[in-house]
């Protein structure tokens, strides 16, 4: 379909100003300063606006649409009541530098999200201004260096440990906070392995970074002797609250013994994906590591009332401007309150879905490690690659035929042909089974008929789209006059690459 | 009873349970150790229904002074500008609101080509020749240019200007205590920045970062600042306002590398601070240093055009440790609502908004200083949107008098600068009238010392 | 500039009239007298901007109290139940908002399937045969029926119960007279209806129509009007609440001819009086003389399953003169909204909704006799979810009084009946809680006689 | 698809409800009236709910989707903005029976609407409570019959002159009024036949109910006259304004000499149509009206301020309940406002947008008037059927495959094989153009493959549906366990009746 510039025609418009013809024209701008040539924004009335994006959204699939079990995202239903919350005008348009006396509503919303998520997480203190789970982890390990800092030990602890299965933004962050990674292995029950990780922690280790359940969807069994051997050395444990829809009301990350956590409020606590974000990434954190949280900290006031506290001579700064994404907070906030102790349920359901799905799904794909799983669980193409040739990328593009959003895949890295599945608590039993018998059929196309996976998808609006070809020669913005016409000599395209996290 | 957000019925569950060979829900939680299971129930007020959520939220929102409540002049980085109806309508749209990344381009070429779209108009409107998906908010993506230009230059020191948002300040300090690079402020020279002083300071510096309009709201000298950083070799940043350049100069045309700024004044609503997004554009040459999402045309197996993430080698999920950012879950929501209403406002639309922005700045001005005597602190500098006045004491004291009166009258500089107590930072965005900026004189006239 | 309606550029325009061979637009219009034409521009205000239309009307609504401002117990015949967010996410949808009637059903099987679904749903809790999309509104749905009831019976009377929303009966009389039918009115027993009465009247009477619960909020002796209309011949045509058959009998199950009322309390905003529908369903019998829209399942040329609208020549734009109406806009997007709501319900939340609702309305009967000595007017009545009661004093004083406080008590049954000027008519929906009810019982300590 | 019904099960709900434990549980109900049988309602979770409705809609096609020609109808842009004004709680929440000083706001806009119609039809008086056209055109002829039972001309004047180009409503809505038909021909150039006129109007005659420009979309060049025989002869004339997106601004039905009008708010004033519905039906009349409109009035105060009037002896009644359809009023009154005076604007571009479309279609379909035409234009597919069989159903059904909702068909009646095609002022030259291209190759198709069109639809959810079946054994409700399975044989659907109107 065509891009909205390619509609545009001069002289159209879809917006009229207020004018003040009365006032005199404002001050003739500086020449040097002055727009020399204006911005080529599309020229169109406001009802091609409206089809446009109309049309956009139908070439586009959201949990809306149905089945998106895309592991590690957790794409649950997002309550359209949590919508019509954050749309009113006393919190959309709030302004951020508002007075506290004209803001209590704001303040104590976000003060209630703190005490209920410390109590979800089981820990003491709580900010909620980090604006997803990746600068959630920035933050986590800031305060690590913080807190030795304090103690003197900033030179002497440089690395955090990282087991292999982790999710790439906990590298990354590691790196971002200045710190030396230490890989740690996976044992063959899918857990860390304790005896590679007793070699590898010491008075040099700073933190471990670890999400657990893993991204294998399995709940680290050795987790009380993990606990053991960090603090035993001295060290601060942090938890990748990424998957923490497994557990909420059952074990807390606390009860386990982390330091550190980030909740991606956008996953376990539903917030529309957006295409991409917004999220919400706030921290919650044992007592000794309070003074060094982010300002301001939103607080209850002796007097009454809630505020804005700036007073905190350790703090590591800011990491984002204001007090986070509010919009956010307002939809967790409604999301926990229809919850309540029941939250419970919305985990156990959740782990109940994924192992339906696994114990479906075993017969036909690779299982790298026999056991249950948590909210989510990864299989493996390998077989279907070794016998017919067709590879997880293959199964992802042809599931799309048959009506749903393929899963995560090539990821975690350990496992060859990953297909990671989560297919969240809110998912019909007709929908799990509808998705495996798919699934199923897929297996019997591999041996059957390969190129019906190899040529997927058949029924989307595009076909098979070549990526080697986009960063061979990135084309990022369009070119009006000299934008390149597509060339019609079909490209077969291929990945690798995780794709989905 | 099953809540309405499960579809779990008894039967549901037990075949369920059967299929996967135990017992009971219990039994799938084997694997974790007694020792650190919770063992209650979560100490959490009762569940409410959802009639019950919207009084008890809406409630709460009753209790704030927005915008429709308060005749608003607050800026300071946020701005109470129009959205129109269409970005709503739009973003609404379950297809692109419940959407994720749209990591399987098959399935979310609706989003992927909306991406593709706003690359484009973030370009048109920098002068740049790449922009990503988006950034957190107007701050993190200054600090993502810090870390481009350290990686662009090796060098480690950042300049940056007083002049510029403090908060935006704050948080590339707080980032380059990980990146390891060290944060040097230039003054501001009677509300602008002195280019001689930035080149001295700029000097084997990797960025030199500075905002158009400045956080005092007056145009900087920007083409000589950019001069004077590339003069010193440090990448030129410019920390732009989206709805300054239908009449501003496009910071790619005066030379500067990366242009980014806070996105919220286009297309979104403050909502006490987020979610916005920010937004990130440069020259061609960082096309492979930029973090975050990139969208790319291309084509299928049949030659036809569609969209796909590109460049991906440059992210976490791939690069890991050697990423160029962690980033990950972004703000393309946000964004969309940014495209929407750039495409409301068409060029025509964008520089009519900033002429009525500079004329009713221009009229505020005038009025605030005839009426309650209360003058520019920079009288000689032009302004945009935003401009300083002082108010004769305290400008909090000011803020609250003015508020029992209906009235926010702006933002107090003394926050955030030494021996700036009694100024106060006053916003007029196109949604204001002449009417209402009449009112702010008269509160003003009876409350500024 | 061009309008932001219009996609008509100068370009287009000298284009098109060349094309046309017209060389101006007002060529087009040379069919039209001199003698007729308007000759000046329209004495209309100037055109506003979306930002300044938005400011204007949302000033406009801040001049109401409405239900978010003010205690709401008005009843009588619209009401307070809340509207869960999915019916406007539903009804939001594009391509449903800004559908017209599904004449060409490959085109709007969307809507055909959702009013299938709709018919499908009254039906159910009617315990009728067959549904219409909807009518206008409670009171036109009830002329419909009289025209049914005239052309099935051939007879020219109609009688309606006091008890009776007074609004219907004035609409089925405004009909009548084009009709050409006498309508009678059975006066009240107590607050409901006597059986024999009724019989009495309804010798040779088209219809008799009866309200349940009825405009007191009383339960009528259904069953037994329903006998003594048949006894006499007449059609019996049942008023009722949506809301209120989770718990009270559907009518088809005591031999209600046809079944009507307005859906508003079930998934519409009271929006000051619309729009919203009103719904009618009937026998088998009676399905070629229906009114309105109907919509069938049949199948298309490859078998498979689809709808359409069907039974069309009952329809003004075949049947023209001897139609069974002339009804062609109806109320299809608010019966949708209807139906998202029903959904949403669910059969065990529409018994939970009902029970609520006497629960809560015992609840009020009890602290307003406690608390403010104010009796039930009909205390040996059973009562759904409105009740009245005497207050002592002008009603209408009393309301006064009473929304002084921020509370409003009910409605003022002296508007339409004699002899009941100290009478309030007070409604108690699930959305009010027993705090709200106390407040409203010390409210009217205070204000009542 | 599945209906809702077929994926219900028991024990799920999308609601969740408060309960209030602590009341003393409802007197028990008598057993006569108490429910026997639970409704079969739909049991599923919120977010089915979401999904199938969500589904439902992308198999529905609207303005927002693309170009909407359906004659009569004017199927124009609905601005967004207007959705969020009637949604404001001051409007939506607001009960219809609030005191007057507690309804100001809501009083005062349709004080104002009421005041805009007046001067946009030329007529003194409105009252806003009919909810559509048709019930506008009943209120409109109950008024004359007021009027003359007043003049004491009641039993005298029972006729109500309509042409045959008439909307069906028209004589369905005299036989509503107790009136008698007089039907009136149409003469060669589209315009009343003034002749046969003249024999048919006397002392017996009520009324005439004409739409100006005829849903031919021809101007009525004699209008002059044909008003100087109606009030010669004592009777009034009804105007329906189905068609006032032709003249506003240019023409107005009071000075064409009408007496009562109708307004389509939802046609002229844009509302969205909602797959049906809801509209709005004003009627506006000349001052020797007024006394028999609707009860109440709204009106404006002497001592200020806004009020209902119930004060009009004469009145004819109530036609709905309260003030009429609030909501549709919110839109409709800001549709105004964001116009002004440039309304002329807007009929000046639906006149040239429908002259366009009609030059270019000229050459491939028959015109039975050969005019210029005003805001919509008829021509026929009379030599397609003759020379290739393809009949206006069968253009329509096509028009399908090219992405356009087919206009209007087999309306007005004395066009055989009519299209009736309506582009509305708010469609691009582009769209047209499009459009216009479509219908030729559509043209040439007959001739080439004339089963492309029979067989059409080929690109919808369905293919054509079998309307007669549907009406020889009408299935209106779901039958649950006895519901019918669709036989697999398959069966031509065709018909002739108007669609569209
Ligand atoms: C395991 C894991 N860790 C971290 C992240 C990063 O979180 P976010 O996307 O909120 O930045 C994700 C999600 O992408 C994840 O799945
Ligand atoms: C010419 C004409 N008259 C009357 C009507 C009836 O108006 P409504 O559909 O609003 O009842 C219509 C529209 O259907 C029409 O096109």
């Amino acid at each position: 379909m065509k891009l909205i510039y390619e509609k545009s025609q001069s002289g159209r418009r879809a917006s009229a100003l207020p004018r003040h013809e009365s006032l005199t024209p404002p001050p003739e701008l500086p020449e040097e300063l002055r727009r020399s040539e204006p911005p080529r924004l599309p020229e169109v009335p406001e009802f091609e606006l409206v089809r446009h994006f109309t049309e956009l959204s139908t070439r586009n699939f959201g949990v809306d649409t149905g089945f998106y079990p895309l592991g590690s995202c957790t794409m649950k239903y997002n309550p359209r009541i949590n919508e019509r919350l954050a749309a009113l005008p006393g919190f959309a348009r709030l302004h951020p530098l508002q007075e506290e006396e004209g803001a209590q509503g704001a303040l104590e919303l976000m003060w209630r999200l703190q005490e209920i998520l410390a109590e979800v997480t089981g820990l003491h203190a709580v900010s909620l201004q980090p604006a997803a789970g990746s600068q959630g982890e920035l933050t986590g390990l800031l305060l690590v260096r913080a807190y030795f800092a304090a103690r003197g030990e900033a030179e002497q602890r440089r690395k955090v440990v990282i087991p292999d299965t982790a999710h790439g933004t906990n590298p990354a962050s590691v790196t971002m906070a200045g710190y030396e990674l230490t890989p740690v292995r996976t044992d063959a029950r899918g857990n860390i392995d304790v005896d590679d990780l007793r070699g590898k922690v010491d008075e040099h280790t700073a933190a471990l970074m670890l999400t657990n359940p893993s991204t294998l969807g399995l709940f680290d069994e050795n987790i009380e002797e993990i606990e053991r051997i960090f603090h035993g050395a001295g060290a601060l444990m942090y938890y990748d609250g990424a998957n923490l829809n497994a557990v909420c009301g059952i074990s807390r990350p606390g009860d386990m013994g982390f330091d550190i956590v980030h909740i991606n409020l956008h996953k376990t606590f539903s917030q529309p994906h957006g295409g991409g974000g917004p999220g919400g990434g706030p921290v919650a954190v044992r007592d000794i590591l309070e003074p060094f949280l982010p300002v301001p900290a939103v607080v209850r006031r002796e007097e009454g009332g809630f505020g804005l506290d700036y007073g905190r001579p350790q703090t590591i700064g800011k990491v984002r401007g204001f007090t986070g994404p509010f919009g956010v907070f307002v939809r967790s906030y409604a999301f926990f309150r229809m919850w309540g102790p029941r939250l419970r349920e919305m985990s156990e359901a959740a782990v109940l879905n994924a192992n339906y799905v696994l114990a479906r799904l075993k017969e036909a794909y690779d299982l790298p490690f026999d056991r249950l799983c948590m909210h989510e669980f990864v299989v493996s193409a390998r077989s279907l690659k070794k016998q017919h040739g067709c590879t997880a990328l293959d199964v992802a593009k042809r599931l799309m035929d048959y009506g749903f959003h393929p899963p995560t895949i090539y990821f975690p890295l350990i496992v060859p042909e990953a297909l990671m599945i989560e297919p969240t608590e809110t998912e019909a039993k007709e929908t799990l089974d509808a998705f495996c018998d798919a699934m199923l059929a897929i297996a019997r196309e591999a041996a059957d008929e390969p190129e019906l996976l190899q040529e997927a998808p058949h029924r989307r609006p595009v076909k098979r789209l070549d990526e080697v070809r986009a960063a061979k020669h990135p084309v990022v913005t369009y070119g009006f006059g000299e934008h390149p016409q597509p060339d019609v000599e079909p490209a077969p395209a291929s990945t690798q690459a995780p794709t989905g996290v | 009873m099953t809540h309405p957000f499960l579809a779990l019925t008894d039967s549901d569950r037990d075949e369920m349970l059967g299929t996967i060979g135990v017992a009971t829900v219990d039994e799938l939680f084997r694997d974790l150790p007694e020792g650190i299971r919770l063992g209650r129930e979560l100490d959490l007020e009762p569940a409410l229904s959802e009639q019950e959520v919207f009084a008890h939220v809406a409630e709460l929102a009753e209790r704030n002074a927005d915008a429709s409540r308060e005749l608003c002049f607050l800026g300071a980085g946020m701005y109470d500008h129009y959205v129109p109806a269409v970005v709503d309508a739009v973003l609404q749209r379950g297809e692109l609101l419940t959407a994720y990344t749209p990591y399987q381009p098959e399935m979310s070429q609706g989003v992927l080509q909306a991406i593709f779209e706003y690359q484009t108009a973030v370009c048109e409107l920098t002068g740049m020749d790449v922009s990503n998906a988006s950034g957190y908010d107007g701050t993190s993506v200054a600090a993502d240019a810090c870390y481009v230009a350290k990686h662009a230059t090796g060098r480690d020191r950042i300049v940056v200007t007083e002049a510029t948002n403090p908060q935006v300040r704050q948080v590339v300090k707080t980032y380059a205590t990980g990146f390891g690079l060290e944060v040097v402020e230039v003054a501001h020279r009677g509300g602008t920045t002195d280019p001689g002083e930035l080149e001295r300071a700029a000097a084997d510096a990797a960025a030199v970062i500075f905002q158009q309009p400045n956080f005092f709201g007056c145009l900087e000298p920007a083409p000589e600042l950019v001069a004077a950083a590339a003069e010193a070799g440090a990448l030129p940043v410019a920390h732009v306002d989206l709805l300054s350049l239908g009449v501003l100069e496009a910071p790619g045309r005066y030379g500067a590398a990366l242009a980014l700024g806070e996105g919220q004044s286009a297309g979104n609503f403050p909502s006490f601070g987020g979610p916005n997004y920010g937004f990130l554009a440069a020259r061609q040459e960082f096309i492979r240093r930029m973090p975050g999402r990139i969208v790319g045309e291309t084509v299928d197996t049949a030659g036809e055009r569609g969209y796909v993430l590109t460049l991906q080698t440059r992210e976490q999920h791939i690069r890991r440790e050697k990423a160029t950012s962690n980033i990950t879950t972004n703000q393309t929501l946000l964004a969309l609502g940014g495209l929407v209403y750039l495409t409301w406002l068409g060029p025509q639309g964008l520089r009519e908004l900033g002429e009525t922005c500079l004329s009713l700045a221009a009229y505020a001005k005038q009025r605030l200083a005839e009426r309650a005597g209360v003058e520019p602190v920079f009288a000689t500098q032009t302004t945009f949107k935003e401009f300083a006045v002082r108010v004769g004491r305290n400008a909090r004291e000011v803020v609250a008098a003015a508020r029992e009166r209906g009235v926010h009258p702006g933002y107090a500089l003394g926050r955030d600068y030494e021996g700036m107590d009694d100024v106060l930072l006053v916003a007029v965005t196109e949604r204001r009238t002449p009417e209402e900026i009449d009112r702010l004189a008269d509160v003003l006239a009876e409350v500024a010392g």
